[in-house]
């Protein structure tokens, strides 16, 4: 009985806020929307002001697109960009599409043949569309093929078996992971590094980490996968939105802080940690 | 040996599918795309059994839910993305719905959970592991900021060293958990053939 | 207008409304989240026969061109057609539709993943080197954790699965939730950029 | 050169030796010495034996045929600890398939334990919908369930279900899930942090155990290891026991792989640098 004692006493009531919900975490989750909503505002409006904002680091995964699709056109072989799970509305797939747009770019400027396999007909609708848009904007539409943006649906191992089987038979010399993946982790990379493919991975889910590192030569993690693509198109805009992030993790370090200090001086107060939840 | 020709069927598809081991084969392709036929049709059928008809049959026609049309006609323009390029721009309507949906459930829901972890850092201090939790946590945190780390700074480069270090134990865990897993799933077709299908074991 | 600034402001009309209806206590009550995660649910499902007629597409131009491999696509399209029939036709609890079904399924889904176990056991002798101090860090505490989970460890020493322990609890979850953490602060700003219209990506932008 | 040939050798060679190394054992099981993990499936089965007569915990099988030798394991001797002591249970899976092919060997030992279907447990199967589903069985768990279970009998032939009219903490004392990747425990952290949660992970603990430490996850275990173990300390002998002997002799290889592969790849180094001075 301990245990389940023991839980409910941790949890102590939530109090109720006028007219918002009573659910813990309702009114502190508002702020951090609130906080990061105008953190991100006001380092956009200093961008866009052309004031001086801090630049982002060099992420050493972005430069190897360029340099893989470079490979790929000498070896005459396509590149490949993947990503099964994620649905429309999933976060992955607004990253996904920044790295989608600029590996289409790279790849029409190249002149070479550019496959993407997605797991959602609704993203699809989106890819097809981007993919165009940046074969209009190299200035070669004519050269955009539809029958290179693929759709198969995302079941888990279908899913895996056929892409497995596309990169064998396609031999792309280039594969880009991005997004989020489960258990075909640790199949699809391996597979490309039998046929010797530069591979990148951009991947959020931590659990799979592992697999990409161990196969592929260039790996994003957690941050910055979001961070690349956003710094991908160029725009200071973007970089407005990174600086704002980075505020916020400043800000929790801090608070961290503060919280540990006070603990420590008093201990078993957990003074900070009831004064957050709310 | 079993001989239900279900189980010789998925036998038979076992070892093909295993055969990519191997070599990229005709008999795994011949598995590859008939999993693909079948889960295309069958997220249909599902759809269709499922949902679309007793919905359509209970709540439009039982209990005269009409205004289900409105959602219906929106979630039809998704076609317009492979009819005629004039018209392709329409499914836009239905994609910033769907997406506009999300974002708003992502920006209400998302910050509780990550709240709950975080003030978690600081709960408590009885034991040194609390003080190495926290630090290594503030070091990752750190890490994955984009603006600050310039690499020449040397204390920079040296904090960066060590939590990469982290990070890679971290990894290393995972990697040396995970590897488990996959054993008992090959473990798990074993079972399969060797007891199911020819009662060997 | 219609092609862009319409469906742009609709995304954010819409993330405001579901960001009001989870937050505030009178609209929760009357389940106005409820009723339009119902009506966005048909919306959804009623493009069930896109991803049918992408497929179809991309594989009858496939036969049609006599691309490499094209019999495959022939056969795709065959099975894809039968078992869409089929389960419309006499549902999904049909025995023959079901014992198929498994029958074909299962094995790609079962054997695919076990596929896994082959391909980390390469990937652990390619990539586990003495390379440099990230891939010693990395290949030590992988071949110590595989020891301490299987029964061999405590052979060893007992300490072996203490330390595991204490890896995975200590600094491994403060390295997870770090990261994941992170995450939650990137992907929030991902979100952020389409909230505040600032990626249109998805509008063909 | 020997180290040369070793450093490169064929990854087939790789895998008849992993592949001979994890059959051997299935057909022969050696039967390795386990001991109990206090930290987790101690507290696992602490918790379990710590629930209250009478109170209703919902099993959450979310997972696929895959995950029936490590996670099916464990599935039964916690069904079978719980209604020996009178606790009753209500299956239910986020995933299609776990709750659909459970149902039989749960009947099995239902049977063989005297519960009687309807009154002691439930099995509500498989629900379409996602997290949207979830959600309306917060509110109203008969209609969210579509008011039938696995086998399309009616609730209201289910005295059980007479108790269940939400999904929520007055009603469930806990919940366990057993999940082999997502959606899993990440749906009743989101939005049902307040009923106790018990997990169990497929293929090892991992990056879960942050959520032991932060509450969000009551107790938990993982793996192939504490699969035994859980089956060892209930006194329920089964599948996890016996293969992972397998997974012993498996570890080994991979390990004699692994440092194999540095000497080679040492040794190979070293004739180069000499080669090169000379």
């Amino acid at each position: 009985m301990d245990l389940m004692l023991l839980a409910a006493e941790a949890e102590a009531a939530v109090p109720k806020w006028g007219i918002f919900v009573d659910v813990e975490g309702a009114i502190s989750g508002l702020l951090t929307t609130l906080i990061l909503t105008g953190l991100t505002y006001y380092w956009i409006t200093a961008a866009r002001a052309g004031r001086n904002i801090p630049s982002i680091r060099r992420l050493p995964g972005l430069d190897a697109i360029t340099e893989a699709v470079g490979r790929a056109t000498e070896m005459g072989r396509p590149v490949m960009l993947a990503n099964r799970r994620d649905g429309l509305g999933d976060v992955e797939t607004f990253a996904l599409w920044g790295y989608l747009s600029h590996a289409a770019t790279l790849a029409a400027q190249y002149d070479t043949r550019f496959i993407n396999l997605t797991g959602s007909h609704l993203v699809l609708a989106v890819n097809e569309a981007v993919i165009q848009q940046a074969y209009l904007e190299a200035g070669r539409p004519d050269a955009f093929n539809q029958d290179d943006c693929r759709y198969f649906p995302s079941n888990q191992w279908p899913w895996s078996s056929h892409c497995a089987g596309i990169i064998m038979r396609e031999r792309p010399a280039a594969l880009l992971w991005v997004g989020s993946w489960s258990g075909e982790a640790s199949i699809l990379p391996e597979a490309g590094s039998q046929i010797e493919a530069i591979q990148i991975a951009a991947v959020t889910t931590t659990g799979q980490l592992p697999f990409f590192i161990a196969s592929c030569d260039y790996v994003l993690m957690s941050g910055e996968v979001y961070a690349a693509s956003a710094y991908l198109s160029k725009e200071p805009v973007m970089t407005g939105t990174i600086v704002a992030e980075d505020c916020a993790k400043l800000l929790l370090m801090a608070i961290a802080v503060l919280g540990a200090l006070v603990e420590i001086a008093r201990p078993a107060s957990q003074w900070m940690t009831n004064l957050l939840k709310f | 040996m079993n001989m239900d020709p279900l189980i010789m069927l998925e036998a038979v598809g076992t070892i093909a599918v295993l055969s990519y081991v191997w070599k990229e084969n005709a008999a795994y392709r011949f598995f590859e795309f008939t999993a693909i036929g079948l889960v295309a049709a069958h997220s249909i059928v599902q759809t269709w059994n499922n949902y679309l008809k007793p919905t359509v049959r209970d709540r439009m026609i039982g209990d005269g839910e009409w205004y289900l049309l409105i959602p219906a006609a929106i979630g039809l323009l998704y076609y317009t993305r492979v009819m005629d390029k004039k018209f392709s721009w329409l499914a836009r309507y239905p994609i910033s719905i769907s997406i506009g949906y999300s974002i708003g459930y992502s920006l209400a829901y998302s910050p509780r959970p990550f709240l709950k972890e975080f003030r978690n850092n600081f709960a408590s201090f009885g034991h040194v592991n609390d003080y190495i939790f926290l630090l290594v946590w503030l070091l990752v945190v750190f890490y994955f900021i984009f603006t600050l780390m310039k690499k020449t700074k040397k204390t920079l480069r040296v904090t960066g060293a060590i939590t990469r270090c982290l990070i890679m134990i971290y990894m290393g865990v995972l990697f040396g958990t995970s590897i488990l897993g996959k054993f008992s799933r090959l473990l798990g077709r074993y079972q399969f053939l060797l007891r199911d299908w020819l009662r060997l074991i | 207008m219609l092609r862009r600034e319409v469906p742009a402001v609709l995304t954010t009309v819409m993330a405001i409304f579901v960001f009001l209806s989870a937050m505030l206590f009178p609209l929760e009550e009357m389940k106005i989240l409820a009723r339009t995660d119902s009506l966005l649910q048909f919306m959804g499902n009623m493009a069930l026969f896109l991803g049918g007629i992408n497929l179809f597409r991309l594989h009858s131009r496939n036969i049609k061109k006599k691309r490499e491999y094209w019999p495959f696509s022939l056969w795709l399209l065959a099975v894809f057609v039968f078992f869409t029939v089929l389960g419309i036709v006499k549902g999904n609890n049909d025995p023959l539709y079901k014992g198929l079904y498994d029958a074909l399924i299962v094995p790609v889904n079962a054997s695919m993943h076990s596929i896994s176990a082959f391909f980390l056991c390469s990937a652990a002798f390619k990539a586990f080197r003495i390379k440099n101090l990230d891939s010693i860090v990395l290949m030590i505490s992988a071949v110590w954790v595989m020891l301490a989970s299987v029964p061999i460890g405590e052979i060893i020493s007992p300490n072996v699965g203490i330390v595991k322990d204490w890896l995975l609890a200590v600094p491994g979850s403060a390295v997870a939730r770090a990261m994941a953490n992170g995450l939650f602060l990137a992907g929030f700003a991902a979100t952020l950029r389409i909230f505040l219209g600032l990626e249109r990506r998805h509008l063909g932008q | 050169m020997f180290w040369r040939k070793l450093l490169n050798i064929d990854s087939k060679i790789i895998y008849v030796v992993v592949g001979l190394a994890l059959l051997l054992p299935v057909i022969k099981p050696v039967g390795m010495p386990v001991s109990i993990s206090e930290e987790y499936t101690r507290r696992f089965y602490n918790y379990l034996t710590d629930i209250p007569k009478d109170a209703v915990v919902f099993f959450d099988l979310s997972f696929r045929e895959t995950g029936e030798a490590e996670l099916g394991s464990s599935v039964l001797p916690a069904f079978e600890l719980l209604q020996k002591r009178g606790v009753k249970i209500v299956c239910g899976g986020q995933w299609q398939q776990a709750p659909f092919f459970m149902q039989s060997r749960l009947e099995k030992k239902a049977e063989e334990i005297g519960s009687v279907y309807g009154v002691d447990w439930v099995n509500i199967g498989y629900k379409p919908g996602g997290t949207a589903t979830w959600r309306a069985m917060m509110e109203d768990f008969w209609k969210g369930a579509a008011g039938v279970d696995c086998n399309e009998t009616k609730f209201d032939e289910l005295p059980l279900m007479d108790r269940v009219r939400k999904l929520d903490k007055e009603t469930f004392a806990a919940i366990v899930i057993w999940q082999a990747g997502t959606p899993g425990s990440g749906t009743w952290m989101q939005y049902a942090p307040d009923i106790p949660l018990l997990a169990v992970y497929m293929g090892g603990i991992g990056g879960n155990a942050r959520y032991l430490r932060s509450g969000q996850v009551q107790a938990m275990i993982g793996g192939m290891q504490q699969a035994a173990e859980f089956e060892i300390i209930t006194d329920c002998l089964g599948d996890a026991t016996g293969l992972l002997d397998a997974q012993s002799l498996a570890v080994l290889v991979v390990i004699a792989f692994i440092v194999l592969g540095n000497i080679s790849w040492i040794m190979v180094k070293r004739q180069d640098s000499l080669e090169r001075s000379s």
